[in-house]
């Protein structure tokens, strides 16, 4: 049977990326955000996962404006690293595990998910970002050394999926996993934030307060967690801060009680609080 | 109709990208996405007003962009996603252009960032900046 | 305040679009069919609705394989009849009522629904068929008489939603409706059905009986109706007339006691059972 | 993984697409798609191998494309609302390509279908179809 043996939370805010690619992750500027990764990448290598369980978002590179889905399982054979603007990052493709991801999307649906499946995607560095810091550098020639599903969640335009709905979809991904008949080793990741805003005057805002208390109750009383309000993550984590409901979707698949065996808080990386938890499910 | 008060409004410094805005912004979004593939990226290097002309974007915004009014692109329906790749056409990254729509150098939003970042004291509600 | 003021069954067939602009309507044929559609367009004229909340399905048309969202709301200002193999349908524009729409889509989205906006898409037979029977005879150059917000359901790739989720989506339509402060006349249309299967061996199964009472529990038993399988959609009605379920969503919308003041049922056109209801809301 | 067996694998002369068809059939219904525009209409016409071969499908799809098998088409992959757009591309209705698909003539066919189509009855197992 297919298990969920850890979740994992981690900000992919791209800049991680560009100091990886160029390879000043010694610099003083990015030191402390990378040192916070070495028990990751350690632990990482010990747990190693067959599938990853991706839940992140697009920043409009794959998906315009033109189609906006809540929630895009990516059910295509492998996805290409995205140009942003700047090129593709220089990463390996992302290869999926097809058939499991169907049955995910059968099994969600018939659960009264109303998911969109994306037989063909590009993927941005919102997903690549979390696979590089727990994976370390790769280049496109390597392999991930694992297969990945893909979960984008519509957070840019408002409103995104509510923290309470992302939790019972996190849920049902579970229920989804623990109905597949192969024994592999799943993680799941919620990426993205934590507090940051990109745009007009208020840009730059960070709260480190808000963020630690919600790595507290998202680890240990997640009910909690799930009553956040849209309004409370513009107004005190920053417009863009809204991405935390995606951690919510990998704390709903895990049990009740978890172990938390590593937290890292950094400010900053460019505009953005980096937060990042890996949480031990034992069920 | 008239626009529908939200409860979001009371956020200084800030567009939130809904419904309303996402509708206005469509074209100015459509032509900044476009800018994430080379081919668009040539076609705006070579003629912008032809490559401008594809998108069925109003005068004000078209202008906008010729500004590069980063802020005044969000005020017209633009998302930072998108306008932020025209911040990367001009070889500017998302930093950067974040200084700039909050109207501080470069320096100073840096540093304001490595100490911290804003503060959300003072900074949650339009009658906190009011008050400055 | 906006009202749902009506809720109206109908197939689609491509061959009744057809039949209209071929003007063959009176052949004895179709002659059977259109007449039940006569008290329909009379019944239409002194209800004019202000704007049609249309639920159909893309039959493959407007969405290819690439990207399959379960529910798919129109945002956009105006769709257009798109080519299905034959060339486009000579019908009006569909135009929306963008406002009203993003509304809806912003409700459902905190009420939990995990819809797909579309800010561009092309209609196909499934949306102006129904158009056609309740509205009559329109060319390219003509106005539907209403504005029209389009919602697609998959129904194409299984799973469906289940019959309990749409109608639940149903309900929350209603709610988003209830809430938009404009006086407005709204009806809602659901589409597709009833019993027929297009493909292989089985094709042109057709299940009268199952239909008839389908339609007297829908009216009066709705809460029977939602419980319905997808398995017995497949196995009674045909593996299109799953396209059914799209008619819950419509009963939904409904108070739970309505007036049926049109029925009709007729075998066949062209490979389908053609079923239509008329239902009025008192609310 | 062994398929898994499914609730409606006990249904007669019919193939539920489900995932594991559209996987299958990923190609081949995006080259029937293909043909719902003039100008992919236009390059099947002017040379169908090299039309085909934009889309990375099997030779088994292939062949069932040459032959204009409709039933072998489902079998492997093909979504009825895709083949039906090969069926418009060579002038066939949806009725007479049900005709074909179940074995029958087109007056047979659209006979049985003014009678009040197929019946359920007898219809619903594959078991049925095993004792006749
Ligand atoms: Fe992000
Ligand atoms: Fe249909």
């Amino acid at each position: 049977m297919a298990k969920i043996t850890a979740g994992i939370a981690c900000s992919h805010v791209p800049a991680i990326g560009v100091a990886m690619d160029q390879h000043i992750t010694d610099q003083p500027y990015w030191q402390p955000v990378f040192e916070g990764f070495e028990y990751s990448r350690e632990w990482n290598k010990k747990n190693k996962p067959d599938v990853v369980f991706l839940v992140y978002n697009d920043h409009c590179t794959a998906f315009d404006a033109s189609v906006i889905p809540t929630f895009a399982l990516g059910c295509a054979a492998e996805f290409t690293p995205a140009d942003e603007g700047w090129g593709p990052r220089p990463v390996p493709v992302v290869k999926n595990h097809q058939e499991f991801a169907s049955h995910i999307a059968q099994s969600l649906v018939l659960d009264e998910f109303d998911i969109t499946i994306m037989n063909e995607m590009d993927v941005d560095h919102g997903l690549t970002v979390p696979l590089s810091v727990m994976f370390g550098d790769k280049t496109p020639e390597d392999d991930w050394g694992t297969l990945v599903i893909p979960l984008a969640v519509n957070v840019v335009q408002y409103p995104a999926p509510t923290a309470n709905r992302c939790y019972a979809l996190g849920q049902a991904i579970r229920r989804a996993v623990d109905s597949w008949d192969e024994d592999i080793n799943v993680h799941i990741y919620g990426t993205g934030g934590m507090s940051h805003q990109l745009q007009a005057e208020r840009a730059g805002l960070i709260n480190a307060t808000w963020d630690q208390q919600f790595m507290d109750i998202l680890v240990n009383e997640p009910e909690k967690a799930r009553k956040i309000s849209h309004v409370e993550f513009l107004r005190e984590t920053g417009s863009e801060g809204i991405e935390m409901v995606m951690w919510l979707v990998m704390r709903g698949a895990l049990d009740e009680k978890v172990t938390e065996v590593h937290r890292h808080y950094h400010v900053p990386a460019s505009n953005t609080a980096v937060g990042h938890l890996i949480l031990e499910n034992h069920a | 109709m008239t626009r529908k008060e939200k409860e979001y409004d009371d956020i200084p410094g800030t567009f939130v990208f809904d419904a309303d805005r996402s509708r206005q912004g469509y074209w100015l979004n459509q032509f900044c996405i476009s800018l994430s593939k080379e081919e668009g990226r040539q076609a705006f290097r070579d003629d912008p007003e032809a490559h401008m002309a594809k998108y069925k974007m109003t005068e004000e915004q078209k202008q906008a962009i010729r500004d590069r009014d980063w802020n005044r692109l969000l005020e017209l329906g633009g998302n930072i996603y998108y306008t932020s790749k025209l911040g990367a056409f001009d070889g500017i990254v998302f930093q950067d252009l974040a200084a700039m729509m909050s109207g501080m150098s470069r320096e100073d939003y840096r540093k304001m960032m490595v100490d911290g970042g804003r503060s959300p004291e003072g900074n949650r509600y339009k009658s906190e900046w009011e008050k400055k």
